[in-house]
């Protein structure tokens, strides 16, 4: 079993499925759902089965694949996957199978198709947790716009053509730097291969221009102030499965591509720059918090505090490089950036189950607007016991996921510099106040309207999606090493590749 | 023996009749495409110049490739034409303005 | 010897959460009844648990325990844990806890009786205390702030749990958000204490909490500041937050919205006493810092006096117990700021029984006034409900520091503490602490007479005026009465209410006899509290102790005795006999009335700067960064530049073929010129 | 043979062929247009056959004159297309594209044509004929395309039959399979209707929603 080409039947069973979803055509959207979800299923238990097969005592690429591809520029079909990948994938895994059985009977329009594009994201998402080859990466990285421009475009809500070609230009102005970068390192390496290129030798202002190319490309994925605002407009626009996997695992393609490419292949100029990447994740805790606050539609507000989440992501990266090159300490910078994962993961699956709640509410009001709702608690107990629960995992309350690495990141800041650590720390004030002041408004008060008295609580399916990404909430929160033991070998590494100068 | 020069300078005259045609009759898409046929045949003539003085028959192939794809394209032509008639009755190239849009 | 397993120390914090899980999960299933029954016993298995525990430490001979249960995460060399710490100050605070808990379980089934929502209500509370035993027991930072934050969730819950009230889930937020800011600095605080130690484990802190003596840390560049003091003054900023000390007390007295039971286990028993606990826990750290026991010591003072100062204004029954819970935390504060961190302890168990109790009593007489709390309509009680009178009046004395009763060993001792004291402020905190007295015998005198004393100000309507009579519910209030009015003559209080004030009013009264020995000046805490020896004021004071009895009869010739005496005086003269002097001294002192009304305007400031200044901030960076500069501006304005560009380009595009054929002759033109001029090479 | 007589050929047709493109271009109507235009093609592989190129000289009259002009006649002739407004503004826009004609003429001659005048002929293919020598090519070297082209003359019929090809819309047909797969249902529809009253009754009210 360990010889089996694991990560490629992992990428390429959701797009078989996708094509015979597909068949099942749209006069029989049962068949569709029910094949797609037979479907995540297996890729779930595929990459269930990484686990057992994993060396959790090592750093390096595991479930390595390799074969020709393109051999007249030395681009290979190179697939890899350590602790930090297969922590993404298995986050892709779980939460594609809940948004398949989320978007059940919301979906009602050309269901084969929505179930096909989601089935041939996750692969696409996949790919990307697990190319070691920069062109390949790059192909899965833009390849996975294509099923989200469907999915947005198609199925979303009325302003969907603004926001789809807002997301669409964004994301890929930014990855055209990046495709410019990959070609320089091409021209300078002569291959495509990433472990190649992690090792290569790079003058000083040579990695600026790349570390300007690649944090373009990710900033705008992750996304970072200033160019997040697609990121909004594309949450509200959005059919719910749509939000969440957008919040839950394309935003993660985004640091994810900081740890592949920014930290090991121009560590020096990371190390330089650091301190722009952080102002701006902490601008982006801040000032995004009070944006946050101020929004009226919910899926908005949840769109905000994903980037100010993603803060998080990005300060706990690059405060590795005043910890461990500037203080020499290597261990707190560990921490730091082992936060910055477990936020990556816990983030995740907290903005996964907050927009799906928002879903929820949704599909029984069609409105997302604050002011429409209010007293759901009295109509809806179990769905306002799970909506609390995750509000409360979006501030960072210790026992959920949300704690665990905003607590890390915070602790580990606090030794590069108590104010970062101070500034980050605002987040539990601003935090809460946005979320809980949405949850006073939408679950609390008195019934003000008709319509929300007639709400009925949440059915069966929408019990068991939310179910799960309560248990996986509150095991990441109450137990978190597993998730740290998974990655920490990684991480470990990853601070040594970030560690290693490249100025000879 | 005539010169390479002479061949070159005929189809010279031809394809520079052939655009002086585009601009004269720049209404009508029949002579428009006739002129393109012109132009395609001045080319032709010097592909065969050619491959008669350097003596590779690969410029013939060529011109007998071109020969293909024209015929084909003309064909097609003249089918959209007959259809933009039915539609539009006309073939007045100055109505036809819709790819501004 | 019998040593304390983990087992044990498990089923008592499990026991709690096992009962709140079944209650909450499966409410519909076992029903109100059952609900109740699996709380209480989780809490009773707990509280029984806990008292074995506390009898094996202090008699048994058992030693401390101290152990990780599971590892929380690996970082490289840097492992969190979960786990217990249990030693006298935690067994102590496990009795505390779960007994009062256990109370006001049992007191819930009657006050709760009507409530839609009883089932959810145990399930909240025994979580409570499921949380609050598991800060108490943390052997570790970590764990010490989830239990800090859950218990701060529960609260939220709490205040809010009728949260159709828009008061209610007003004072929720506010509480959540009041005591993030104190969780803030606490955060912070943890990580100063990474920082200074690699661990974040009390047992390894504490032995290392030596080193920080001359340690500096430059936070501001060029000013070295003392490790110690940012440490603690920002763990002391949290337990501000969640002890409501001045500036961060705002949210106490709003929090009243709750149901009573939790007003008396949350906010006045346990919850908020977590701050001087923790407090107290970082002995061997705030030891080392002087001015961070200043700032605690001053705001203590700060707190004890000036709210006390407010609940004599107040009307609402249960807001003056409240502003007298945040004067008595003031006091806690107050001594361990002089460095006599048992007495704040003391002050804090016995406070936990008088108050717990003279809450519930609140909760009875409201019950019997049918939800009605205001105390300008109540009056004359004490013939209706003659079980609740008296253990308001043991409360009151307790609280008061009447000799012989809980609150007076402990209270005495505080403010001859701070007397003893010399550290920076002990001047300004003796005087804080004194006044606090007499204000402190005012508004609980003055509780007891207008509630129970003095003429009836309600009258009862009774049945046949053609009111339907509603079935009661706590959930929504009599609003469709006139204030003042009830459809029957008010009544004592069911069994289950009154059997916790009378278990409650035992140990207000005669827990201070066998306990204060010890506990205050016996070195009872041993190493759980960690005094240098040039702080240790109670020591001075145990040289001049000779048991409780002395005490007691000491006790009627010192100064506070004589202050309390001239508080009781005052509010009998004013309230009970001469009630218009009251008016008049509104009137006199009106400025001091208006700011102590307007609870020295906290609330509009608050609320002014931070929840209309944030929201203001918001839409401002909303609509002026993100909409004007970045949209507008940068997306948008790039879009409409290539749109403005493309006007003039498309000028070019007729759409007629002939154009098209025309523009590719021209470049066939230039493209013959070029090669023509520059050649064909 | 060294004679006069192939120049005075190549003089001849490519004057022919020359009067007869400006023909073309110049001739009010269309069908004159396409004749000369077969003239055109006529002289150009006539002066084709003078540079031994055979095959191509026959296939260009075959296909093209036989074919495709026969196919612009048709078409001519088929829609009827009044030419007067075709031709309005012809004068106003002949001087550029003379203009035109001439700047390109003379930079196509300055590029190519002076520097080709002492390029003497190459090598005949010795004892092979023009076809021979052609097919060989195009039959090894050439074959994948020589195939390619077949390809996109058979697109380029199917596309034109497509493209001009009708549907007619008035035509009435039948479809078996649907006229036998047809049910019960669909041949008769049952409708409910309420017995007429009379005009008092007032219409019954609608469930309030």
């Amino acid at each position: 079993m360990s010889n089996w080409p694991l990560l490629s039947l992992l990428i390429w069973i959701p797009v078989a499925g996708a094509i015979l979803v597909l068949f099942c055509g749209n006069a029989r959207p049962n068949a569709a759902r029910w094949l797609s979800l037979l479907v995540t299923l297996i890729v779930l238990a595929v990459s269930a089965l990484l686990l057992p097969n994993f060396d959790y005592t090592s750093g390096a690429m595991q479930f390595g694949e390799a074969h020709e591809w393109l051999p007249g520029i030395h681009s290979s079909y190179k697939l890899g996957a350590d602790g930090i990948s297969v922590a993404l994938i298995l986050l892709t895994t779980f939460t594609t199978v809940l948004v398949i059985a989320g978007a059940w009977e919301v979906i009602k329009d050309k269901v084969h198709q929505f179930m096909a594009a989601m089935l041939v994201l996750e692969g696409l998402m996949i790919g990307v947790f697990c190319a070691m080859d920069a062109l390949l990466f790059y192909v899965f990285f833009e390849a996975m716009l294509i099923p989200m421009f469907i999915i947005i475009g198609i199925w979303g809500g009325p302003r969907r053509i603004y926001a789809t070609l807002k997301f669409f230009i964004f994301t890929f102005f930014g990855a055209i730097f990046m495709l410019v970068a990959l070609i320089y390192l091409y021209l300078k390496a002569g291959t495509f291969d990433l472990a190649t290129l992690w090792s290569l030798h790079l003058s000083r202002p040579e990695q600026i221009w790349l570390f300007f190319a690649f944090l373009i490309a990710f900033a705008v994925k992750v996304p970072m102030v200033p160019v997040h605002t697609w990121l909004p407009d594309a949450h509200v626009e959005a059919p719910t499965g749509g939000s969440v996997i957008l919040a839950a695992i394309m935003l993660k393609v985004g640091t994810y591509g900081f740890v592949r490419f920014s930290l090991p292949i121009v560590p020096d100029a990371s190390q330089q720059l650091a301190w722009l990447v952080i102002a701006l994740s902490l601008i982006a805790i801040i000032y995004i918090g009070y944006v946050a606050l101020v929004q009226e539609d919910m899926k908005k507000l949840i769109a905000y505090s994903s980037i100010a989440h993603m803060g998080f992501v990005t300060l706990g990266l690059f405060v590795v490089f005043m910890l461990a090159r500037g203080l020499n300490d290597p261990q707190t910078a560990q921490l730091g950036a082992q936060g910055a994962m477990v936020q990556m993961i816990s983030h995740g699956l907290v903005s996964g189950a907050m927009f799906t709640c928002i879903g929820v509410m949704y599909d029984r009001l069609h409105t997302r607007l604050i002011k429409d709702y209010g007293g759901l608690a009295k109509v809806m107990p179990w769905f306002a016991a799970f909506m609390v629960l995750f509000a409360m995992a979006n501030c960072g309350l210790p026992g959920t996921s949300g704690f665990v690495g905003e607590f890390m990141v915070i602790l580990a800041s606090f030794k590069a510099n108590p104010w970062v650590s101070l500034a980050a720390a605002f987040t539990l004030i601003i935090g809460a106040a946005y979320t809980l002041w949405l949850i006073k408004r939408v679950i609390f008060g008195q019934i003000e309207s008709e319509a929300v008295r007639t709400m009925p609580d949440i059915n069966a399916r929408e019990a068991f999606v939310l179910a799960a990404f309560a248990a996986a909430v509150l095991i990441v929160g109450v137990w978190p090493w597993p998730l740290t033991h998974l990655m920490d070998a990684s991480v470990s590494h990853l601070v040594s590749q970030a560690l290693a100068t490249k100025v000879g | 023996m005539i010169p390479l020069a002479y061949y070159i300078v005929f189809a010279t005259v031809l394809f520079c009749i052939a655009v002086t045609g585009m601009f004269l009759n720049r209404k009508n898409v029949i002579v428009l495409l006739m002129c393109i046929e012109l132009m395609l045949l001045a080319v032709n003539t010097n592909f065969v110049a050619f491959s008669r003085f350097i003596g590779d028959p690969a410029g013939q192939v060529f011109v007998f490739f071109i020969l293909t794809v024209a015929a084909a394209e003309s064909a097609i032509g003249l089918a959209i034409l007959v259809l933009l008639f039915r539609n539009r009755g006309t073939v007045n190239v100055a109505e036809i303005d819709s790819l501004k849009d | 010897m019998i040593v304390i397993s983990e087992t044990i120390l498990l089923a008592i914090v499990l026991a709690p959460l096992a009962g709140a899980l079944l209650a909450g999960l499966l409410r519909n299933q076992i029903g109100r009844a059952g609900a109740s029954t699996v709380t209480i016993l989780g809490v009773a298995v707990s509280c029984g648990l806990s008292c074995w525990v506390l009898y094996q430490l202090v008699w048994g001979g058992a030693p401390n325990f101290n152990a990780d249960v599971y590892t929380w995460f690996t970082v490289g060399k840097l492992s969190l844990h979960v786990g217990f710490l249990v030693d006298r100050l935690t067994a102590m605070m496990l009795v505390v806890v779960t007994f009062v808990s256990l109370m006001v379980h049992i007191y819930t089934i009657g006050y709760m009786a009507d409530d839609p929502g009883y089932q959810r209500f145990f399930s909240y509370i025994a979580l409570f205390t499921f949380s609050m035993l598991m800060l108490v027991m943390a052997n570790n930072f970590l764990q010490l702030f989830f239990g800090w934050e859950a218990v701060g969730l529960v609260s939220y819950l709490l205040i809010g749990f009728w949260f159709e009230r828009p008061t209610a889930t007003f004072a929720a937020l506010k509480a959540f958000l009041v005591n993030r800011v104190g969780d803030f600095g606490f955060v912070l605080g943890i990580a100063a204490v990474l920082y200074g130690f690699g661990t974040l484990d009390y047992g390894s802190v504490f032995a290392q909490a030596g080193t920080l003596d001359g340690t500096t840390i430059e936070v501001i560049g060029g000013h070295p500041w003392s490790l110690a003091t940012v440490i603690c003054v920002l763990l002391f900023v949290g337990a501000m937050g969640k002890s409501a000390q001045v500036p961060l007390h705002v949210w106490l007295p709003d929090s009243m919205e709750g149901p009573t039971p939790i007003s008396a286990l949350i906010h006045a028993a346990t919850m908020v006493t977590a701050g001087i606990f923790m407090v107290a826990r970082m002995s061997p750290l705030f030891e080392h810092s002087e001015t961070a026991l200043s700032l605690v010591l001053i705001v203590g003072a700060t707190t004890a006096f000036f709210t006390g100062l407010i609940g004599i204004v107040q009307n609402d029954i249960k807001r003056v117990i409240a502003y007298s819970t945040l004067s008595q935390l003031g006091y806690m504060c107050a001594a361990l700021g002089a460095s006599a961190y048992a007495a704040g302890v003391y002050h804090l168990m016995t406070h936990a029984f008088f108050k717990a109790l003279l809450f519930l009593g609140a909760g009875s007489v409201i019950v019997a006034m049918h939800h009605e709390q205001d105390m300008r309509r109540m009056g004359g009680l004490r013939k209706y409900m003659p079980i609740t009178y008296i253990t308001m009046w043991i409360g009151s004395l307790a609280l008061a520091g009447a000799p012989g009763f809980a609150g007076f060993f402990s209270k005495d001792a505080i403010i001859e503490a701070i007397g003893e004291s010399h550290r920076t402020g002990h001047l300004y905190a003796y005087i804080c602490v004194l006044a606090g007295v007499f204000v402190t015998a005012l508004y609980s005198f003055r509780l007891l007479y207008m509630t129970f004393h003095g003429k009836e100000r309600f009258t009862v309507v009774g049945h046949g005026q053609g009111r339907t009579h509603a079935k009661t519910t706590s959930d929504e209030p009599h609003h469709a009465h006139h204030p003042g009015e009830l459809e029957h003559p008010p009544h004592e209080s069911p069994w289950v209410i009154t059997v916790p004030l009378i278990l409650l009013a035992i140990p207000s009264v005669v827990i201070g006899w066998p306990t204060v020995a010890p506990m205050l000046y016996g070195g009872w805490f041993g190493s759980s509290i960690h005094v240098a020896q040039a702080n240790d004021v109670l020591g001075e004071l145990a040289r001049e102790f000779h048991g409780p009895l002395a005490m007691f009869a000491q006790g009627f010739v010192s100064p506070p005795f004589w202050i309390a005496l001239a508080g009781f005086a005052v509010a009998t003269y004013v309230y009970l006999f001469n009630p218009k002097i009251a008016e008049q001294c509104e009137r006199i002192l009106l400025p001091v009335y208006r700011a102590l009304v307007r609870k020295y305007w906290f609330d509009e400031l608050y609320y002014n700067l931070f929840a209309r200044g944030g929201v203001k901030l918001g839409r401002a960076f909303w609509k002026g960064g993100d909409g004007a500069l970045l949209d507008g501006v940068m997306v948008d304005g790039s879009a409409a530049f290539v749109a403005r560009s493309a006007q003039i380009v498309r000028r070019l595009q007729t759409g007629y073929l002939y154009s098209y054929a025309f523009a590719m002759i021209v470049g066939l033109i230039l493209l013959l010129g070029g090669f023509w001029y520059w050649g064909l090479h | 043979m060294h004679s006069i007589f192939p120049l005075v050929c190549f003089w001849a047709f490519a004057i022919v062929a020359t009067g007869a493109a400006l023909a073309v271009i110049t001739l009010r109507n269309s069908v004159h247009a396409v004749l000369a235009l077969v003239l055109t093609f006529f002289s150009t592989a006539c002066i084709w056959l003078l540079l031994q190129a055979e095959f191509l000289a026959i296939a260009l009259v075959v296909v093209y004159v036989g074919a495709v002009m026969v196919l612009f006649l048709f078409v001519v002739m088929m829609l009827d297309i009044k030419m007067e407004p075709l031709r309005e503004r012809f004068i106003k826009y002949a001087p550029l594209g003379l203009v035109v004609a001439a700047i390109m003429l003379i930079e196509m001659l300055g590029i190519i044509g002076v520097r080709t005048m002492d390029v003497r002929p190459g090598p005949n293919p010795a004892g092979v004929s023009n076809t021979a020598w052609l097919g060989q090519a195009l039959f090894t070297r050439f074959l994948l395309p020589f195939e390619i082209a077949a390809l996109i003359l058979t697109v380029g019929l199917v596309a034109a039959v497509v493209l001009a090809a009708r549907t007619r819309t008035d035509k009435k047909h039948q479809n078996p399979s649907q006229q036998v797969r047809v049910t019960a249902a669909q041949r008769v529809r049952l409708v409910k209707m309420r017995a007429e009253t009379g005009a008092e009754t007032p219409l019954p009210r609608e469930p309030q929603a």
